[in-house]
């Protein structure tokens, strides 16, 4: 039997396939990596088919659901869902149950916000501070949805209350697209990889950008200046769950594997490959020293009350979101 | 007797042209299905969807909505035209670098070499798209071996940033397509006799008339070749421009990617594609006009 | 000339070169030689032999490779015979066509037929109720997409190579007793193979590291160039991924020098 | 006995006509050419014969036996090839091997057949050699050797020293007519080269246009050809067109437009005996008429002389002259303007120092040959 | 007054040397041949004096002038290339226009020229063909009139008619020599073909492995050849080699090895005047030594007849006729079993019926040549 996993990289480092093998020696592991884009892009072309396992973001189920129907629910009886967080499964049920139906089940939790080179950029604490002349050529962002957000909420507004309000929403949006523009300037290159922040910021090349907060867990652990800033308005907190694909074929060895994962020793191992934390109660605790550190400085208690959850995004919100990240992409500064 | 062998010899010749037949169909079917299958249908596939408009998730309409969609958003289309004009400018460029280096292995280059440099033109063949962008990265980087060299050299003071801008993204293009240029400069021009160069010399031709006139003209299909060749490559190139593209850079090829996976907009994207495909037609088909060539004459060549 | 080689080997000389150099990231300052990249057995240096997920690409990539070489220079010979030697209506059009795919960017190839196959596949399962695995991204789906352009390749190899064969002498063969199958054996297809080989090797060259065609195709056992751009892109890139480059380069120097020394004894005849 | 006859083939390509209406048979054991100008069929008629193309009309004979319904694999006859096509993928030995192979011969047949043949040749030894590392000549002695080790009845040779330098020519077209000699098989020979079809030959088919114009051995189309196309295609000829004045038994008076008159035999009279399409049909006066006369049958004398009733003259003054040893030739161009061609015997009592001259052109009126002239 | 001369001209080419020291003077308004077998230098030295190589040591003088250091574009000797090398992108008119314009005449007067030249090679009016729409012998006169309407001082043809059939070759000979005296430029000529050399030329160099041999009018290199070499290349010859037996002033006696004895010349006696490198040097008694003598100068008498003291005889039987019209010939095979080529008269008493039959072979003393065995 053979268990396709489609996931993130980090999310199923090789000694943990080696275990899980170990212990099921009749169970193959593949793995594709992928992010949560992509993911729902390649069960749509399937149908659903083709994996037996993917890990998109709790954001991406309902409308991926509704519109392609590309996920089956999941049998919460399979799992062990007691070693999970509390407010982490209930924000997961608030946002992928449909018609009744649970569709994912959390595995990792983090949040996006801002990385900065502290020793060189200080007093950066907010998403707009990314756009101070100061910094002019030395910070980078991912013109992706979460620099939208992040952006809007520093501008003072709420775009998740805007997300049934189209109208509203594009409003938002038209605000943010003049003040990325306007921004553009001080940018030295919009992030498209995680290998290209890394490299921009240990090199020095940059000493600002918007970021998952693992990419700064794991570059706090090769300069300790390299931190996460979950920004004054809060930092954009994100649930990565299990979901089964439609057509997927090992549903048994799936559910194996998630309740495999959620063991304390494994936690840390994932921890420490994918940099996030677990969702599992105490996954704090159980990320590596040096990550543990990292988070430590990062969040105080203020910082994590003022999370800010990503919901389910609507479907079409996504085009329209589209459509302002390309114009400032083809925007001359 | 002549009313036995008369109907003999038709039934020979109807045998023949029978196997004729036979042989006909059977060296036929394998490029009927190959083209049918795998290029005429899918592409009427996306020309299907991209027809389709979506009104609600799941409830489709036929038109031709995507398309206005697309004339009426100005990014598209500067993308694409951004797109075709650095694919043009990539061409020219990769003529004017690829034709010395094609004249040379061909008709300078001693016998023996030639086949020498001509491998070592297909370098960049060996490896894949990625590791030579790669390789791009490691070079021109603000920190990287280029810009240390030069500070290394005392040429200048600060470390530059060489990477993340559109002349990057030129000299990378090139340098993935040069090759495409020269294969095809290369096989025509080694079918050109030495004698017409001397003889064009002998009748009191400079270096630039042999040049222009009797060079260049019989270059021409290896030219047109090479270009079409290369300008299909710039505009289909994924690659290159999003791993050494800089902040403004937008590539069109990206855009289908992003929309097809990033927005699932399927139909956006297959419109799309059709737009290319129908906009790089139109270039090679105009190419190909003006310089009174066709396509089976010039790119079959060799 | 120097000047052009120097751009052109640039890059790959500075890829190959961080394949050695004992840090984590592919990049400046040196901190000195090793071999751990490609030998190297510990976290996180593990070196390319020892990854096991680079090695199922290389894998892959070979297993694609050779199928998608083998299909494309079988049709491609059909396709020299059919255009060098027979005569048919609309000749001409056919031509065209097979040449088409050469000018079809690589990425609207991939779509397209990913959007067909999904078309059938989605069809075969609404109707019928049949899954259609091979039609759903997979190494099937990459095979044939990279099958649909290098085959045109393979095709005007061959042709090119078939278009000099002199048709004396299959009459030669004929007229000395063989009969059509023993010409096509002893014969044309001897002087076909140089071409052959070659048309082998360019295409699994290109299919070994097509990416804008796969990217769309490609299902869970990536080959080696999407599992690298992965790597890039999704995980972070080590030194370990200039070691496979190395290891490429050298594996392409290798494979074709190879096919021009068959070249050459071949011309030299 | 024949080994091999053609019996009114014919060949169309669409519309056009590659070879009308052609007979021809050939004895055991003769060496046969084909003669005529590029273009004219001769490759058609011959590939009709292996089998390559199917005749439109007519029967095609090997040995008695009608091979129309029988395909090229299973004839008789072996063709040596224009460029030759020998295999270059395989070496001397397996050139000749590959009949007897086909054939199905044993292994150590074949050694022995091949060896023998080679030695035959007088490249014994040569197995092992690749085809690219043999001279113009031994390429030629192989590919006959190929076909010959298949003791055909028919060898059929396409211009076969077409490709080959000028020495060579000369030296392999005695070569081969000893080659046959030595295999004693009959040789279909196809060139468009006058000197070869005569010097090897037993017999010679001029073609034209699809036709055999005349059938007949070397010396006869050379003293007597039946048609204007053999006389001027066979050897070299001055030619004078004129209007018939006078018509005596088998002598034509043709006087030309200077005023001289030239008296020539008729074409086909008693001493023509060509076997093909003889054009000339009746001459009447008033008709124009050629007069073909050969260079070695004019004398040139110093001085102008006067009309003789018993020969032919023209008056005209020496233009130049063409060395080539034993070939040379004296330029004499008439009061009319024509060069006319003079062969120059070394001996002859003209120099260099003559040009200008004015001589007198001579030559008896059996010298020449008179036909009707096409239109 | 020399339009070229060359003076020791050598090319090496790394250690091997293409041309070696080569002088020759190409008289104005003259027809100077080169002849030699393939690969002995010919285009090497064309290509010198055209500027395409650099000489390694000797002088070129066009008129007098050194012109060493002008490159290949100004020098005023215009070349036709083997294979004519016409543009393939241009039609005839543009072919012929092309030097005008480099040279930066006026279209007006480049219309005029270039219409004026095609009349002069009698193809006026051709000037929108295409190169590919000519002949073979209407792309000749293109390809010289495109050098001869720039009026070059020497005009170069390397092998032109290599590329044309038989037929044609035999017809452009005599047309190439009158174009030449039309335009009364010089010529020098490239040949492997001696029968085009001497045809054609006021003076022909043979040239083998990069050196002359001989230079001299055709007639003097037919008939007092310097160097066994130019003995065998130009004309038909048959050879004997023997060891000398006696010297008696130029007269050498030759001992065969069947015991038959030839008298003959020394060559580069009082009648041999080449001008090239003559390595007969002095022969002495017991040096072995070949006797050249041309087909046309034996005669075949029929029967056994014994030696003579005033010629030389062997007897042979009749082999075979080569029939070719008037350059016919007979072979005989001597007592030693060597073929021997005697040139055949029409008007002779032999006929076919005589093959097998004993004859013996006579000529003067003076119809052979002697020349010291090249070893
Ligand atoms: N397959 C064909 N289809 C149409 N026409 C043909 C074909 N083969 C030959 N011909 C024509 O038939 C004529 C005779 O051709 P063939 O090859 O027999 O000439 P040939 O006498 O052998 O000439 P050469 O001496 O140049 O070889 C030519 O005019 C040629 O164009
Ligand atoms: N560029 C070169 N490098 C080295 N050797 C050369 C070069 N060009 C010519 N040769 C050699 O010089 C010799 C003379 O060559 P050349 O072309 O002058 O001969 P040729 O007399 O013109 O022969 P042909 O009649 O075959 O044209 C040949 O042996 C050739 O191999
Ligand atoms: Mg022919
Ligand atoms: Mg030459």
């Amino acid at each position: 039997e053979t268990l396709r996993l489609l996931t993130w990289g980090g999310y199923a480092p090789d000694e943990v396939i080696a275990l899980f093998e170990k212990k099921y020696p009749d169970i193959d592991v593949e793995v594709t990596f992928s992010n949560n884009e992509e993911m729902v892009a390649k069960l749509r072309a399937t149908g659903g088919a083709g994996f037996d396992l993917a890990q998109p973001s709790v954001s991406r189920i309902k409308a991926a659901q509704s519109e392609y129907g590309i996920y089956k629910p999941i049998d919460i009886s399979k799992i062990d869902a007691s070693v999970i967080e509390p407010v982490l499964m209930d924000s997961v049920k608030k946002y992928a149950t449909i018609d009744g139906e649970l569709y994912s089940f959390p595995h990792q939790w983090g949040t996006q916000g801002l990385i900065v080179d502290v020793s060189k950029a200080p007093d950066l604490k907010g998403w707009t501070d990314l756009c101070d002349p100061k910094y002019s050529g030395r910070v980078s962002m991912r013109l992706k949805r979460g620099v939208l957000l992040g952006m809007a909420f520093d501008m003072g507004m709420n775009p998740f209350d805007a997300y049934d309000d189209p109208a509203a929403y594009q409003a938002i949006l038209d605000k943010l697209e003049a003040k990325l523009i306007d921004c553009k300037k001080n940018v030295k290159a919009y992030w498209t990889g995680g290998d290209m922040l890394s490299n921009l910021m240990l090199s020095g090349e940059v000493v600002a950008s918007d970021a998952w907060d693992s990419t700064a867990f794991k570059l706090y652990s090769q300069n300790p200046n390299i931190r996460f800033v979950p920004t004054r308005t809060g930092a954009l907190a994100w649930i990565d769950t299990f979901t089964l694909p439609a057509k997927g074929k090992a549903d048994d060895a799936a559910y194996k594997w998630i309740n495999f994962v959620n063991q304390p020793e494994i936690v840390t191992m994932i921890s420490k490959s994918s940099g996030a934390i677990s969702a599992v109660k105490g996954g704090k605790e159980l990320m590596p020293d040096a990550a543990r550190e990292a988070v430590n400085l990062a969040f105080d208690d203020a910082a994590i009350a003022n999370l800010k959850v990503m919901p389910s995004v609507p479907a079409g919100l996504e085009d329209m979101e589209g459509k302002v990240l390309d114009r400032i992409k083809a925007a001359s500064d | 007797m002549p009313a036995v062998s008369v109907s003999r010899r038709r039934t020979d010749a109807v045998l023949r042209t029978d196997t004729g037949r036979l042989s006909l169909i059977l060296l036929f079917t394998p490029f009927a299905l190959w083209i049918l299958l795998l290029i005429v249908l899918p592409q009427i596939g996306i020309g299907y969807l991209s027809l389709q408009v979506k009104l609600a998730p799941r409830v489709y309409e036929f038109g031709l909505a995507n398309y206005f969609e697309f004339l009426n958003e100005p990014i598209y289309w500067n993308t694409l035209l951004r797109t075709a004009w650095i694919s043009v400018l990539v061409t020219v460029l990769a003529l004017l670098v690829g034709f010395p280096v094609a004249y040379y292995i061909a008709k300078i280059a001693r016998k023996r070499s030639r086949a020498a440099l001509f491998l070592l033109c297909l370098i960049p063949l060996w490896v894949s798209d990625l590791v030579r962008a790669f390789g791009w990265i490691l070079l021109l980087r603000e920190t990287g071996v280029f810009s240390s060299l030069l500070q290394g050299a005392g040429l200048i003071g600060e470390p530059v940033e060489l990477l993340y801008n559109d002349v990057t993204v030129v000299m990378g293009l090139v340098y993935t397509v040069v090759l495409f240029m020269i294969v095809p400069l290369v096989s025509t021009m080694d079918g050109m006799d030495n004698a017409l160069i001397e003889a064009g010399y002998n009748l009191g031709g400079s270096r630039f008339t042999v040049l222009r006139r009797i060079v260049i003209p019989y270059a021409m299909p290896g030219i047109v070749a090479g270009c079409i060749i290369v300008f299909m490559l710039c505009a289909g190139s994924y690659l290159t421009p999003v791993l050494l593209g800089g902040k403004n850079s937008m590539w069109f090829t990206e855009q289908i990617y992003q929309q097809f996976i990033t927005r699932y907009n399927w139909e956006a994207g297959a419109t799309f594609g059709c737009v290319l495909l129908a906009f790089t037609s139109l270039a090679v088909w105009l190419g190909l006009k003006l310089t009174g060539q066709n396509l089976a004459s010039t790119v079959a060549k060799d | 000339m120097l000047l052009f080689f120097l751009y052109l080997a640039a890059p790959l000389i500075v890829a190959g070169v961080f394949a050695f150099n004992d840090s984590n990231f592919p990049a400046l300052p040196w901190n000195g030689f090793t071999l751990k990249w490609f030998f190297g057995t510990e976290s996180p240096k593990i070196g390319m032999f020892h990854d096991s997920r680079l090695l199922r690409g290389i894998g892959n990539s070979l297993y694609i490779g050779v199928i998608v070489s083998a299909m494309a220079v079988a049709v491609g010979t059909c396709n020299a015979f059919l255009f060098e030697r027979k005569q048919f209506p609309f000749k001409g059009f056919f031509y065209i066509l097979m040449i088409v795919p050469l000018v079809i960017p690589g990425v609207i190839l991939g779509i397209s037929i990913l959007v067909f196959a999904s078309m059938i596949a989605n069809g075969a399962d609404d109707a019928i109720g049949i899954e259609l695995g091979m039609l759903r991204p997979g190494i099937p789906l990459v095979i044939l997409g990279q099958f649909s352009f290098l085959t045109t390749i393979t095709s005007l190899v061959i042709a090119a190579r078939l278009r000099k064969f002199d048709t004396t002498l299959e009459d030669a063969a004929l007229n000395l007793g063989a009969t059509r199958f023993r010409v096509l054996s002893t014969i044309t297809l001897p002087f076909l193979a140089p071409a052959m080989f070659s048309a082998f090797v360019v295409a699994f060259l290109v299919s070994f590291e097509n990416f804008n065609t796969t990217l769309m195709l490609v299902g869970p056992d990536a080959p080696l160039t999407i599992t690298m751009y992965d790597r890039m892109v999704k995980v972070g890139s080590t030194p370990v991924l200039n070691a496979v480059s190395f290891f490429l380069m050298v594996g392409s120097g290798v494979l074709a020098l190879l096919s021009v020394l068959v070249n050459r004894r071949k011309t030299e005849e | 006995m024949f080994d091999l006859q053609c019996d009114n083939l014919t060949k169309m390509f669409g519309a056009f006509c590659a070879v009308n209406d052609v007979s021809l048979e050939v004895p055991s054991g003769s060496f046969f050419s084909i003669l005529g100008p590029s273009g004219c069929g001769k490759t058609t008629l011959m590939r009709m014969i292996a089998g390559f193309e199917t005749p439109s009309g007519g029967d095609i004979r090997i040995k008695g036996q009608s091979v129309l319904s029988i395909g090229p694999n299973k004839r008789n006859v072996k063709m040596v090839f224009q460029h030759l096509a020998l295999f270059p993928m395989m070496d001397v030995g397996e050139n000749i091997a590959y009949g007897l192979r086909c054939r199905g011969d044993s292994k150590s047949e074949i050694k022995t057949r091949v060896a023998a043949v080679l030695d035959r040749i007088g490249l014994a030894g040569y197995e092992g050699k690749r085809i690219s590392q043999l001279s113009g000549g031994q390429k030629q002695r192989v590919a006959i050797a190929r076909c010959m080790v298949l003791e055909p009845d028919v060898l059929l040779l396409d211009e076969p020293l077409g490709a080959l330098d000028l020495k060579l020519r000369e030296h392999m077209k005695i070569e081969l007519k000893q080659l046959q000699h030595q295999f004693n098989t009959t040789f279909l020979y196809i060139t468009h080269d006058q000197s070869e079809a005569l010097v090897m030959s037993d017999n010679v088919a001029v073609m034209n246009a699809g036709r055999f114009e005349q059938i007949g051995a070397p010396e006869d189309l050379y003293r007597a050809p039946s048609s204007a196309f053999v006389a001027g295609f066979v050897g070299d000829s001055n030619r004078w067109s004129g209007t018939v004045t006078a018509l005596d038994r088998d002598q034509v008076k043709v006087g030309l437009d200077g005023g001289a008159t030239l008296v020539a035999p008729l074409a086909g009279g008693s001493s023509g005996q060509g076997g093909g399409s003889s054009n000339t049909g009746r001459l009447s006066v008033g008709d124009t008429a050629s007069v073909f006369v050969r260079p070695e049958a004019l004398v040139v004398t110093p001085g102008l002389l006067p009309d003789a009733p018993d020969r032919n003259r023209l008056q005209g003054t020496i233009d130049s002259f063409l060395f080539n040893g034993a070939n040379s030739r004296v330029l004499v161009r008439t009061s009319r303007g024509e060069l006319i061609e003079v062969d120059h015997r070394l001996d002859g009592g003209l120099s260099r120092e003559s040009v200008g001259q004015d001589v007198t052109l001579e030559w008896p009126h059996a010298g020449g040959i008179c036909f009707k002239a096409e239109d």
